[in-house]
């Protein structure tokens, strides 16, 4: 599959689990494409952790305002019903557990929900930002991410191998292939990608799928 | 109370082994005149606590350029390539820390508090050295509160006695900084006369203010 | 998502043993509405979290006049005999705390902070039976932070998203509070359009809000 | 002394501790009279920790407003300068040093500056409010109080007997009789009232004064 169609079949899927009225986090690059395929009639409050609810849309070009950026640093827009915080408050919503759903990339998740995604030992450090606090607080955590690294090994383990971001915090996987709960006693493989069979999903995963065969959904 | 003052005016007591607060998040709500000036300055060895370094030749990242610092305290250092290279080969101690961390402990520098509980970083080589809390059965890191001696910040406009007002993104690690540091040195797009900006409407009291000074617009980069 | 209701709806949930937070500092910012409400419900053995009994017959201390109250945390209680009195014949169960400790606890349940490390009440009777942690070799006092089954706020304006404004000194407590309850009602005086509050001059985000009631201008007292 | 003019004294003189600039609490009842004895040329700005800055004058009667009061639920104005907040934000201005003095009364205070000032036991116990905040955090703590209890017995003792409100924060206590600064040391006399005598202020005094005989000041 071309790597822009498993982006937009990843964004697509994880916007399905998203409620009108959430208030979500989509971090940066994948997660934020979620934004693009809202089911009809779902309305949700974007929270940008350098301190504002209600992120709008893009601005025109040459309508970019200099104090109006995502976490990312990309000139966006806010929403009427929008509002801006200090660095406090905007963690104090994500800590406090008033964020209801966050999606973030992952380097790797394993069967426990531990997640790495800010460091790489022998790579340059580019720092945790707000990963660390939105990984812990958010209410559910969804990672959005290609099912496998660049040269075919497994994203999904059965022990992340990377530093840590947080500790057995991960609900949800969502992948080009498989749609993965994060449970107490393990990983349950909960639906397929249309067109992949049940045996490359094992395959390309590297820890132990909990799934009832005859009952696994397609997206 | 408040004084006006130009930007070279205003970083000129700034002297090498201080430790300065830097407003801003990825160069937006960065006071540019101001730390321009402690560029052209080119006081070194400074302690930055600041969100991030930035992008090369923007914002903050323009005291990475010119390896004015020597300790920085900050969340993400992935737009300015030197940070990570100043870090590898020990020429800049970086303790990096969770956003919504660092945000804390500077609140609890300027509000008196002996530190901050967060569940954040438990598990994670953050949590290397660190006290450990347990409240309700539940583990916290002690993370301790941080102060300056002064903070470079940016807000929209300020009255003449120093209440403050910022637009959108740019409030960001301002108002907190605004709190912590001995000497509060802030750059304003405008001045306005006591009584312009509704008590109700003002997000930093001016009683933290030490020195305004009027930057004009500069966008980043610029 | 907000939504309007009366206050008689808005307090109908509200059951013997829960725990309440009520906005307000003697009254001033307190929905006396909603209060009212709670009293004609007539609902007993809440925990009450608020600043002060304020006095008879006003604001939280209607609360009090009708002994709904079986266990209540407040900086004070010198403005309504009753508390005092209760408190005394072992009625009713007063946890008393300084008031920037109580706002700070309200403030750390609400941003998933494990407590606050306080220099206050150190050496007197408020540290008794409470943990001490000592950080850069200074003893502070650990005070759990606070939530609550249900807050009842009051605020000048919402917007039909649930963010809120305040006036002067009717601001204190709500905002904390708005922070740290499952459910928050908010008694306001007027509801605008969505946009009608600048983003940058709101004090609570909507999201925080569950009910809206409009209450008109109801005064201290009325 | 008739009752009114011990407290203008004791007010007036209060005042001429306070700077142009200064951030200042007054206490309730005695010390928020300081506010009508300000040196001319001084111009402080009042904190009211029910949550502003730039506490002005009383308003007319018919012109008070249900939404500002002081921390005494007295109807009061803010100055055209002033700012509002939350009551977290009022106490870490308190607490985080930003105060430069409060001006408090007391019901005993002793040689180690110890200070007693919210419960009597015994007697109907109001709480504590802001007090041990205020005392805690200001940089400079003084107490505004009549030299004696009703009954003549001193306030100013060896070792509080009452409940503390905070341990070794006071830094001056001003009287109808004398100026007292509290230090490492113990209670230094700076200043006596005119017409007061040494011997009458020691007598008053509940712990040792120490003083240099000549060089004792009047106000």
């Amino acid at each position: 599959m071309p790597e822009i169609d498993k982006r937009a079949l990843i964004a697509r899927r994880v916007a399905k689990e998203l409620h009108d009225g959430d208030v979500v986090n989509l971090g940066i690059g994948l997660p934020t494409l979620v934004a693009n395929y809202l089911t009809s009639g779902v309305s949700i409050v974007l929270h940008s952790e350098n301190g504002f609810l209600g992120i709008g849309p893009e601005p025109q070009q040459g309508f970019e305002d200099k104090d109006l950026v995502n976490a990312g640093g990309k000139p966006v827009t806010i929403q009427e019903s929008g509002c801006c915080f200090d660095s406090a408050m905007s963690f104090a919503i994500i800590r406090g557990g008033h964020v209801d759903t966050t999606v973030l990339g992952a380097l790797e998740v394993d069967e426990q929900g531990n997640l790495a995604n800010w460091m790489v030992p022998g790579k340059r450090i580019s720092g945790m930002g707000g990963a660390m606090d939105l990984v812990v607080g958010a209410k559910k955590i969804i990672i959005a991410m290609e099912h496998s690294n660049k040269d075919g090994s497994p994203k999904i383990v059965k022990k992340c191998s990377l530093p840590l971001t947080a500790q057995a915090e991960v609900d949800l996987i969502i992948t080009e292939m498989a749609v993965i709960a994060v449970r107490q006693d393990g990983l349950h493989l909960m639906e397929i990608a249309e067109g992949i069979l049940l045996e490359e999903v094992i395959a390309a995963t590297g820890a132990p799928l909990l799934h009832s065969n005859g009952i696994i959904g397609t997206f | 109370m408040v004084k006006l003052c130009t930007a070279e005016e205003a970083v000129k007591d700034i002297s090498e082994g201080m430790c300065i607060m830097v407003g801003g998040f990825l160069g937006v709500g960065t006071p540019d005149n101001l730390v321009q000036a402690l560029v052209n300055q080119g006081t070194k060895n400074l302690t930055i606590i600041t969100n991030d370094s930035a992008f090369p030749g923007i914002g903050v990242g323009k005291l990475q350029d010119g390896k004015q610092i020597c300790k920085l305290y900050t969340s993400y250092i992935g737009g300015h390539p030197d940070s990570g290279k100043c870090m590898e080969n020990g020429e800049l101690n970086i303790i990096l820390t969770p956003q919504g961390t660092l945000a804390e402990q500077i609140r609890a520098g300027g509000s008196g508090l002996g530190g901050v509980l967060t569940p954040t970083g438990i598990g994670t080589v953050v949590e290397k050295g660190k006290q450990k809390v347990v409240v309700a059965e539940k583990t916290y890191l002690l993370e301790e509160p941080l102060k300056a001696d002064i903070a470079l910040l940016k807000a929209y406009k300020a009255d003449t006695s120093g209440n403050l007002i910022y637009r959108f993104s740019a409030r960001n690690f301002n108002p907190l900084m605004a709190m912590a540091a001995k000497t509060v040195i802030v750059e304003v797009e405008e001045i306005v006369s006591a009584g312009a900006i509704e008590p109700d409407n003002v997000a930093t009291p001016g009683i933290f203010v030490d020195f305004l000074v009027k930057g004009g617009k500069v966008y980043a980069g610029n």
